[in-house]
Parts: structure tokens; sequence; C-alpha cells
């Protein structure tokens, strides 16, 4: 089948080959070879690890989430907009909280968005614009491999043709395999991007003397070098990762760089792009955002929305043992989380839907294996930038789909409500 | 099936101002008069206003642009309209969740309403909020003014090549109708700069706004689409820029159209101010006013601002980057690849501001003066304030004493900068009911809706009003009503009762099918080479109608 | 040794994050990579395990030594890919923010004898 | 007065908006509406709730680390915790006066515009700060953090006085508009974007990089044109 859409990573390349008979692929980046390729499956529901039906485990996940205090529901990155929308209205009606893999991953960066908002494009402006591509705190080579050829480093545009058409800088703590890639990398001291971004506004309003010799183990002839670079370009993208929102400064970070693209568009235009990481992270905050208001972290305790990031993220809810069931959809929390959070995920009740046995399986009262989202179901997913992008189904399954799952819960938990 | 008895019934397209029964059956009005009222659910509207249901032609109230605007505003959802329970929670203060759209709109007995401005590449989750908005009717409209591919047809001056992509893109997108923002204004704006006048040029293609603009008004003509073009005229929000917009509007003569305008001008309002700058802003609406009135081929809707808070929100990039520059309130810019742009930026109208108080006067200098058959009542929500206070502008528009107690809030320069004061015509509710109801279904080619004759959409809305005994002076209790409907009914189903959400249904997302008018292969080497510089591949692009919960499609042919 | 622990992405974790109870899994996150100096200095060799610790936890890992030449880690950093053994030693404060504080922590390396765990084994 | 006292472990946190207004009626103070999850129920289901005199006083006993909202918005009365508290202590709070002789949780003092709150062991983080997108932190009062504090502190603040006698963490008067903001120990970031106002601190910072030094001050933030002071405080 052509043009097929990759479900891994949130460049979600929609330009390749993939034969479902024999799982052949072709074009696929190794993230994308490793997601379309034959994998140990969750074969059949489970309670406390004994084999039931699909709907004794919906049943017994309805009851465990209608009759917990503050059930957690967790995940929904890796899986289609149908299926998170769904579980947005499943916590409003458990009275529940919210939330999703951003906020262990690019939530910081949303968080700068309240604050400052943020000047952004999609991911043809780089390919069709940009003649300076700034890579800030991020490893495309490793987490969106074909991001540099599809859209960014080598695609060829309208204005910008191509690599030549382009000048490329890395900005990062260590030398990355994607620093290769760039005609100038910049390091700098881990934990400092906030100041560097202070500094680099201050020189492009001509504050210099305000400036110390050296910020963030950067010289600041270096910077005032980067600041010209940047000054002369006709159209900048910054990419950025999780290298300025996970580190100290978290947010600050952020918000200081939009700052600086919002000061940089006095000059000319620059747009700024947070590099997302699952294929659906983007879809997991716009579904919520306008079925409740708010993107993730949110508590429906009350019967109505309410954000508090530093209350009801999955780590914080954990951490805080505030909440007393968890329903995890398409993520591993047991797996990615810090420690003291999962040692509160092993107290309580958890349910998993998942396609795949992973550590999360492990701690599991009640599992659900689902089909895969972009392989065995269909459904729509936002790309990095947003764009929506209908992903396929390419191989017929026995599984039920996360939407299927979800509406069988929702449907026991209103009956539940109503007892 | 439903009895509306008694009720005193406003429908100006069939030319009825009198007491009457309503018969709804299969979801829509019925004229059979053998009628077993045990067999219906009847509403006894004696002395009470019925009329169609209210028709929203310009909200932004789906798509990346208000959803961004959401995801930035934590501060605008911490006010509760309504809990969970048999009915989805609803919160909001001027941005509302999907679920409060759909029922805020009904509760004032609005049951259609239009999202305006969809970039095509991110229409596929304007549909999926619109599909999340319960209730109403609704439709989106694909923005076209900044499209590289419009900029070489137009430069090509092919106009049937041009009306062959609208087609492709309306059906590609499910889109009902061709938006055009700041054209040419916005591509500029991709090198820093923006379009000031209609002779401006576009960068890298040799076209002028001028030409932008009556281009996409032939092929609009040429595919004789349901509504004509729907535009947002360049210089927005700048002093003197009612100019710009009356040139505007002058690229419509000679063109005609004998079922509606060709040139539908939108939230006028933000394109009507006289002055040369901030000091000496002042109303621009009289020319305006004059040459929307004689001609017979160009509508507006007002664009009312509501004093209190609000988001701007626009496809137009370079507006919205002046207007962070002037407020120093955050700013989110999108840039759409080769197509368009958007900005939402934050901003309290204030009373106390000399320029915020002579907006809200132009709005209703043009609510009182422009004819109601080519005028519609609106905010362009969320940008001149929330939806929910059209009950506000109509109430202010039926009552003078309204106005001057309203007046006495705003800040004095508006005496001198506007002519509103001077203005003592008082609206009736016939007048009302066509800015709310039959002008916005003409001009967008709904023929089901807007009116209550047979065949119409069951969409009837019963006011605590009686016209009989109306009194303009009675202000407070005017806008209650209105903003309160005793009864809404939504194709056929109680959805509201006493102002309180009553059912909960979807309603169905109309999309319009002219590719029968049209033939495709005549821009397909156009759309080869277009889509290797687009980063979503030509097989993956577009909007299937399966996808979507209930599409109607509306085929010209 | 005092280090600065970064944590993140690699193409290898990558392929296997639906693969998680396999030995290839653990292999891929059960490392820490360090600068070539800091490898010689503490008189590592291939297939030597080191003990990091930091306030908030400890785990023993295997030791590599950054071998791309024109990629580098400067001295006094490790890398750690993310995952379970990472998650045992970063910072899980949120500052407010509700996000864990992955990158950037100080901790201590020491060379050790014990031998790494597996995966299942990590969650008692 | 009231002595109030957790009567069970919770198994999620409650959130119970009582302020010394509830101190002179006993009755009232029993059935206030508290959050127990999803649960809405009385202070008193939750809580052992004793009543001694008439003063405008809450004395919390026990374990409040997770008990949030406490004081939100209280005018005058005051509230002694002696032990640890919950988030949001003192959030919007206009007057009177909040001791906590244990540790505080995040959010104290939030958006306060008046009143006192006393921390004698240790604070986490956003100090005094406003709440996520709303443009004011502190307008007026006062917070004193006798141990240690975490990060963002005086975030946006208009007015009124923060003072840390131990160690802080990172970003320190962010935005700041007015007031005083005194760290007597070490702390990270301070000043980033500061407009007006004046921090003080006696240990080891890290200053942002758009600060002119002048005689014995440093003056910023440049980059929005800022009058901020910040002074390094000599014994």
């Amino acid at each position: 089948m052509e043009n097929v859409t990759c479900t891994f990573c949130g460049a979600v390349c929609d330009d390749l080959y993939f034969d479902g008979d024999e799982f052949r692929t072709k074009d696929f980046c190794p993230l994308g070879e490793a997601k379309f390729s034959r994998k140990k499956r969750i074969e059949y529901p489970t309670i406390d690890g004994k084999k039931v039906s699909y709907e004794e485990a919906v049943e017994r996940a309805a009851e465990i989430l209608h009759n917990s205090k503050r059930p957690l529901l967790f995940g929904w990155s890796s899986t289609v907009n149908e299926a998170i929308r769904l579980g947005v209205i499943l916590a409003e009606k458990v009275r529940g909280i919210y939330d999703q893999c951003a906020s262990v991953c690019h939530a910081p960066s949303v968080l700068a968005m309240i604050e400052e908002g943020i000047a952004s494009g999609s991911l043809g402006q780089i390919k069709n614009r940009t003649d300076l591509a700034i890579f800030w705190g991020c490893n495309p080579v490793e987490a969106h491999p074909r991001h540099p050829t599809r859209y960014s480093v080598m695609a060829r545009g309208l204005l910008t043709k191509g690599r030549a058409d382009r000048k490329v800088v890395v900005v990062d703590v260590r030398k990355t395999v994607s620093a290769l890639m760039a005609s100038h990398f910049i390091q700098v001291k881990p934990g400092t991007d906030y100041l560097v971004f202070s500094a680099m506004r201050a020189l492009m309003e001509g504050y210099e003397d305000a400036v110390p010799e050296e910020v963030g183990g950067v010289r600041k002839e270096k910077l005032i070098e980067f600041v010209e670079m940047i000054k002369s370009a006709k159209y900048i993208t910054i990419l950025f990762g999780l290298g300025i929102a996970h580190t100290r400064g978290h947010d600050r970070n952020v918000e200081n760089v939009i700052k600086l693209v919002q000061l940089i568009n006095r000059y000319t235009r620059c747009i700024l792009q947070p590099m997302r990481g699952h294929f659906n992270v983007v879809g997991a905050g716009e579904v919520a955002a306008w079925e409740c208001g708010f993107e993730w972290a949110v508590d429906f305790s009350r019967g109505y929305p309410r954000f508090a990031p530093s209350e009801f993220t999955g780590v914080e809810a954990l951490l805080r043992k505030d909440c007393d069931a968890a329903l995890i959809v398409a993520s591993d929390p047991a797996a990615h989380f810090p420690r003291a959070a999962v040692e509160q995920l092993k107290r309580i009740p958890v349910i998993q839907i998942d396609p795949f046995p992973n550590m999360t399986t492990l701690l599991s009262k009640v599992v659900i294996p689902c089909a895969i989202s972009g392989i065995e179901a269909e459904g729509t997913a936002y790309r990095m930038d947003g764009v929506p992008i209908r992903v396929k189904k390419v191989v017929e399954s026995e599984y039920w789909s996360d939407e299927e799952i979800l509406e069988k819960m929702l449907e026991k938990v209103l009956k539940l409500r109503e007892d | 099936m439903i009895l509306v008895k008694n009720g005193h019934v406003i429908d100006p397209v069939n030319g009825i101002n009198e007491e009457m029964d309503l018969f709804i059956k299969n979801g829509r009005i019925s004229s059979e008069f053998k009628i077993n009222e045990k067999e219906c659910e009847v509403i006894d509207a004696k002395g009470k206003l019925v009329v169609a249901g209210a028709i929203d032609i310009h909200a932004h109230i789906a798509a990346r642009k208000i959803n961004s605007g959401r995801a930035m505003r934590p501060e605008e959802f911490r006010r509760v309209r309504q809990k969970t329970g048999k009915f989805r929670a609803a919160v909001g203060r001027t941005l509302l969740t999907a679920p409060a759209i759909g029922y805020e709109y009904v509760k004032m007995g609005y049951t259609t309403a239009i999202e305006p401005a969809t970039p095509s590449l991110y229409t596929l989750h304007t549909h999926e909020e619109l599909d999340s908005i319960p209730i109403i009717d609704k439709a989106a409209l694909p923005l076209f003014g900044n499209w590289h591919l419009v900029f070489k047809f137009i430069a090509e001056n092919d106009i049937e090549k041009l009306a062959s992509f609208i087609s492709w893109v309306l059906e590609k997108m499910k889109g009902y109708g061709v938006k055009v923002v700041n054209p040419g204004g916005v591509e500029a704006w991709m090198y820093g700069s923006n379009a000031h006048s209609i002779d401006d040029l576009v960068p890298y293609y040799d076209v002028s706004v001028r030409d932008i603009i009556t281009g996409l008004i032939k092929a609009n003509e040429m595919l004789d689409l349901p509504h004509s073009i729907h535009i947002h005229c360049n210089n927005l929000g700048e002093p003197g820029n009612y100019e710009t917009t009356v040139d505007t509007m002058k690229l419509a003569n000679g063109i005609r159209n004998n079922r509606r305008q060709v040139l539908h001008v939108t939230h006028v309002q933000f394109n009507a101010f006289s002055g040369s700058g901030w000091k000496d802003m002042g109303s621009g609406t009289e020319e305006i006013i004059k040459l929307v009135n004689k001609s017979d081929n160009i509508t507006i809707d007002m664009g009312q601002v509501i004093f209190g808070h609000a988001t701007t929100m626009t496809a137009d990039g370079p507006f919205q980057f002046d207007l962070h520059k002037l407020l120093k309130n955050k700013w989110i810019n999108l840039d759409v690849e080769l197509e368009t742009g958007t900005g939402v930026v934050p901003l309290i109208y204030r009373p106390s501001s000399p320029v915020h108080s002579v907006m809200w006067a132009i709005a209703l200098e043009l609510g009182l003066l422009v004819n109601p058959d080519k005028n519609v009542i609106s905010t362009d929500y969320p940008n001149g304030g929330p939806f929910d206070r059209y009950p506000y502008i109509m109430t202010l528009l039926l009552s003078r004493k309204y106005r001057e107690k309203e007046m006495e809030r705003a800040h004095k320069y508006l005496q001198r900068a506007a002519n509103l004061p001077s203005i003592d015509i008082e609206r009736t509710l016939e007048d009302i009911v066509k800015m709310t109801r039959s002008s916005p279904a003409r001009i967008l080619g709904m023929h089901n809706k807007g009116h209550l004759g047979e065949g119409a959409d069951a969409d009837v809305v019963v006011y605590d009003i009686n016209p009989a005994e109306f009194n303009p002076d009675k202000y407070r209790e005017i806008e209650k009503a209105l903003s309160s409907a005793l009864f809404t009914i939504k194709g056929g189903t109680v959805v509201v009762k006493n102002g309180k959400i009553a059912g909960d249904i979807w309603g169905r997302t109309m999309w319009v099918d002219a590719t029968l008018r049209t033939t495709a292969e005549i821009i397909e080497p156009d759309l080869e080479e277009y889509f290797n510089y687009y980063t979503v591949n030509r097989e993956n692009y577009g909007v299937e109608e399966r996808w979507m919960r209930r599409a109607e499609r509306i085929e010209v042919g | 040794m005092n280090v600065i622990i970064i944590t993140g992405r690699t193409t290898e974790q990558g392929t296997l994050v639906e693969d998680k109870l396999t030995h290839d899994y653990f292999k891929s996150v059960n490392y820490c990579e360090l600068n070539k100096e800091d490898f010689a200095r503490m008189g590592l060799k291939e297939g030597d395990r080191v003990r990091v610790k930091t306030d908030y936890g400890e785990v023993v890992l295997f030791a590599r030594k950054n071998v791309i030449d024109e990629t580098h880690i400067p001295e006094g950093m490790i890398f750690i890919p993310m995952g379970p053994y990472a998650n045992q030693v970063i910072n899980p404060g949120t500052d407010g923010t509700g996000t864990p504080q992955y990158k950037g922590v100080k901790g201590i390396i020491e060379k050790t004898d014990e031998n790494v765990i597996g995966i299942p084994e990590i969650l008692r | 007065m009231l002595i109030i006292k957790p009567k069970i472990d919770f198994e999620v946190n409650v959130e119970a908006e009582i302020t010394p207004d509830i101190a002179t009626d006993l009755e009232y103070a029993k059935s206030f509406t508290v959050y127990y999850g999803k649960l809405e129920m009385s202070l008193a289901e939750l809580f052992e709730v004793e009543k001694e005199g008439d003063s405008k006083v809450i004395v919390l006993e026990g374990d409040f680390s997770r008990v949030k909202w406490i004081g939100k918005g209280m005018l005058d009365g005051e509230i002694i915790v002696r032990g640890n508290a919950g988030a949001n202590y003192g959030a919007f709070m206009k007057g009177g006066k909040i001791v906590i002789e244990g540790n505080a949780d995040d959010w104290i003092g939030a958006e306060m515009e008046g009143g006192e709150i006393i921390v004698k062991g240790d604070a986490k983080n956003l100090i005094g700060c406003p709440y996520w997108g709303d443009l004011e932190g502190m307008k007026g009062g006062k917070i004193v953090i006798e141990g240690n504090a975490g990060n963002y502190i005086g975030e946006k603040m208009v007015s009124g006085e923060i003072e840390v006698r131990g160690k802080a963490g990172d970003f320190i008067g962010t935005e700041m508009k007015g007031g005083l903001i005194t760290i007597h120990g070490d702390c990270g970031i301070v000043g980033g974007d500061m407009k007006a106002g004046e921090i003080r601190i006696g240990g080891i910072f890290e200053l942002v990089p758009a600060f002119r030094e002048t005689d014995d001050v440093f003056v910023g933030d440049v980059n929005v044109k800022g009058k901020g002071i910040v002074r390094v405080l000599t014994l």
C-alpha cells in the first residue's frame, strides 16, 4: 500500500510504502520500521492475570473508575483523536483527572505559551522559506529521523531549494549526531538556556554593555555573531526540544525563547516549533482543549474542568497520592515516570489499554489489549505542527480499537451513574 | 410532531407578522391542517414571539485558531456555565468549549453557525471541532485569499482554472464557500510586510490585491455557489481604513447574481475607521452605508464590539502582529505553508477607551442605518466579544433609551468622533428577525433556513416577548427574554425549555459540491507541481464525508 | 566523580519501546555514556558497571565510552537513555510545572562490581 | 477558636476552602462543604471539629499536607497549622494571618493582596505567584519563609514583601513590577524581565545577563527597559 502514514513520532510521515500481508516496508526510518514490524502482543484481556472476555474487562474497568474518588486517566499520545475525545468525556463523567503524555514531555512549552503565546508555523514553512534553521536542545537524527530530509535541513522547497540555501545551527549541551549536519554548533552549559536567551535578546536590542563576557559557557563575541546571523536571515525557524523543556528552568526557558522570537520578528521573520514526540501528542492536547478548555492536568472532581499542572499532572497526582485508581491508555508510565511516582502507581488499581505488554502491564489489575492505532485502526492524528493527518488501517485485526473499548466503557459508566 | 399554538409569528420571508399555529413534522415545518393534537407535543405560545432559529454568519467557533486561543488562555475557562450531569459540563468566559458553544447558541435561539476561516491544511481539525459542538447546524469557509495556487491562476488570468480549484478545494475540504482574508497581505507577512491598498502587489507573483478580489468574485460567480465570496478587507483595524473598504466594495461593480449578493464584507466595523491615526480616529461609516444601501450586490455583517474581555483571532497574520506590538499582549502566530496565516491576541474592550468606544458606536451605526435585508448581527466572535451577548446588540438596536444609557458609560470622545449620538432610529422586531434570520439565510444561500414556510427546517424559537405589547423602553426585559428562549426547537426536537438545555442532539455540517460545474483535469498539472511543496501527500489530503458526524452535501450542478 | 546527568531519546531505545519486556530493550536503556577522558580516568573498560547516585535514588548501569569521534559528551557529563533506569535517579520534582526534571540532574558516579538488575526487578 | 484534626488517613487529597470566618459558629463549621476527590462532604465527616471560645482563629492539628486551599481569600482572623501544610494556602488572601509551623507546599500566598503568612519550616514553589494565565502576582501583604524555599518566588509581583531566611531556588522576581523580595541565603536565577521593585540577596546568585551594574546595585532587566533593583545584602 502506498502513502501509508507512520504513527511513531510527531513528524507523522505520510509518504511510505507498507505491505500488510508480508509486513514489508519501504522508505521508513528505523523508528517507523520498528513500529511497523511484528511484535509480541497482549493476547487477551485479563483481570488479576486471569483471562476474561472484553466485556468482563470493560465492565470491571468501569466499576473501578466509577467507585474511585479521583481516578487518573493518563496516556493518549499514541492513539487517535476519536479515542482521546471519549477519554476526555470519560474523565468528565467519572470526575477524574485527564492528563496526557505531554506532562512528561512538552507540557512546559504549553505553559510558556500560556504566558506569551507562540509565533509558529506549519512544517512547510521550514521546507519552503526557511534560510536559517536553528535546532536548540533537540536531536532530530535520533528522535525524528526523517524530519531533516522531509521538512527542515535538506528539504527542497519553493523559495529555499535545499541544503545549499539554508544555514543550519545546532545548540546543545553535548555534540549530538544532529550537530553533524549543522554548519555551526554552539555548546551551552546545562541549565543555562534561560540566561543565553536573555543575553541574545539584550544583544539584539543593542544593550551589549549589560551582557557579561561569557553566558552559559558561550563567549559574548560568539553570541553577537549568532545574533547578527539571525538578523541577516530572511525567514528563521527555531526548532526546540526537551533539552530546553526538561532541564532547569522548564517552561521559563521556553517562555524566554518565545520572547526572543517575538523580538526577532521586529527585524525579520521567525517562527518557533517544538519537536513533539509521539505521533499524536498534539491531538491529546488539542482535543482536550476544545472539549474542556485545557490541554492537560485537568481535574473534573467538582463536575467541571479545573487546570492545575502543579497538582493534576500524572506525575504530580501520583507524587501527591491524589489519585486512587488509574486508567492508562497508549502509554507506559511505569517505564517513563520517575521512581517515586511509580511507587504510588503500584499501590492503586491500574487499568491498562495497550497493544503491547510493557512495564505498566506488570502492575495492572485489568489489562485490555487493543488494535494498534494507525496500523490496525484508523483515525485522526495531529502532526507536531498540528496539521491533521488521517492515519490508516492497513492490517486486519481481531482486537477492539481504543475507540470501541472506550465507547463501551463510557456506556457502562453512564449506566452506573444512573443507578 | 410538535404544535406551536397561537404564537405571534414573525417571518419576513413569507410576509407573516401575526398570531398563528405552527406544525412540525419529520423535522420540518408542515402546512398540514388536519392535526391530531393528541399525537403532538403542544406548546402554547399565546402572547409570545415565535420565529425561525437564528443564524450566525460569522463566528470563529472551531478550528486551530480558537483552539490555540483556548490553550493560551486557561484564565478564560474558570467560568462554569453548566456542571456535568445528563449533559456535558460547559465552561468559558468569552472563549467557550465546544459543548458550551452549542448549548449557549440554542439557549438564545440560534440554531446555525458558520465558522468563517479554516486553513485548508487544518480543515480536518475544523471538522472534528464542529463535530464536537452539540445541537446546531454548521459549515466552514476555507481561506483562499493568500494561496499560492490562487495567485498563480490569477497571474495567468485563468478564471476557469481558479473556479476549478475552488470547487476542488470545497469538495476536498467539505467547505461551504470562499473566504478571503487580507488578500495578498498575509503572503506579504511571510516577508515581514503587509498589503495596505488594493493596488499593492503580492511578493514573488505579479498580481495585485485588486486582481485577487475580482478574480475570486468572478470564479465564485462562474460556479454560482450558494454563498458569495466572504471578505475580511485589507487594513483591518487601521485608522482611515474605510477608504480601503469602499474601494473593495466597488470591485463588485457590474457583477450581478439574481439570488444574492456577489460580495459579503464581514465584520465591517473593524474596517470602517476614519482618521489618520489613533488620535483622530473616528467613525468612517457614512460612505460605506450609502454604498451598501444603494448596491444590490453587496451585503455586510456588523462586527459589534462588546465592552469586556475578547480574544482577537484572524487569518490576518500581519494585523495580529501589529496588535501584539500595540497591546504588548501574548501573541500566537501560525504561518500556514503557501496558503495562509493565523494570529491570536487577547484584548479587553474598555468603555474608558476613546477608540474602543468609537468602535462600539461604529457597529451600531451600521446596525441602525444599513438596510436590514443586507446586514447581519455579528461580533466576529470572539474578536469583538462573546456571541452570547447578541441579545445585548439586538436590544441596543431596538431601544434608543438603552443606547443612551450605554453611551453614558462610553468615553465622551464618542460624542464627536461617531455619528451614533444623533441617530434616533429604533429597529423593529421584524428588522431584528431579518438581521438574524432571513438575511443571513439568503446571504448564505440556505433556503430551508431563516423562515417558517412549508418545508423549512423546523428550527423554531419561542421568546417571552409579546409583539402586540412591545415597548422598547423596557430594554432589560427584552434583553433577558432574547437571552433565554422559552423554547428552542432544532430540527423538530425541543432542545431548550425555559432557558435551560432540555435535549442533546447532533446537528449537520453542510458543504457545497460544485464539482459538476468544473473539470478537474485543467488544474491537474498545477496540483501535481504544487504538492511538491506541500508537506502532506496529495493522496492523504482532504476530508472524507464518512469521517464526519453528519455531513450534508449540497450539490450545485 | 561528580557528574551532570542528561537523559534523552536514542534511536535504539526508540525502536524498542513497543518491545519493553525484551532483553534488547533492557540493553538499550541500561547504560550510561561517558566522556572518553572521564572513562579512562575512572579506569573503566567496556562491560564495566558504575553506580549512579543522586539525591533521588541510585542505579547500577553499564558504562560506555563516548565512541563516535565527531560527537562528544563534555567532561563531567553522563548520558543515560530515557527509560526505567534513568528514572531511578532523575529529579521527580516538577517545581510546580507538573513535569519532572529529566535533564541536568547533579549526581555522583563510581565504579562497582554489582550487577545491573533486570526490568521486572526494577519495579519491585 | 476552632480546633480541627483529620479523622482518617486520606486516600486522596482534600480541598477545604475554610477561612477564620467559620470559627465562631460550630454548627456552620461542621457542615461546611469540603471536597474529598469527587465526594462533596461536610467538614465534620472528615475532621474532628472542636470549638473553644469565640476568637476568629482556626488551629489545624495533625498532618495537613494533603489538605489544600486553606485560607483561600481570607479577610481577617488567624489560621495556625501545627504541622505541614498542603498547596495553595492563603491564595487570594486579603487580610489576617496564617502561621505554618511545619513545611508548606506550592502556591503559598498566590495572588495575595494583604495579610501575613509565616512558614516556620520550608516552603516549596510558586510563592506569591500568579496562577496560570493571570497577569499579576502578589499585590500586597507579607510572606516570611523561615526555612528554605523552592523555585519561582514573587513572579509578576506588584507590591508587598516576601522574605526567605534560608536558601531559595531559581527564578526570583521574574517579571516583577513592584514590591520587595529578600533572600538571605543562596539562590539561582534572579531578575528575569524585571520591570521594577527590589530584590535583596545575601548569598550567591545568578543574575540574568541583562542588568547594568551601578555603584552598589544592579539595575534591569534591560530587555524590558526595567528599573528593577537587585541589591547584594551585606551584614
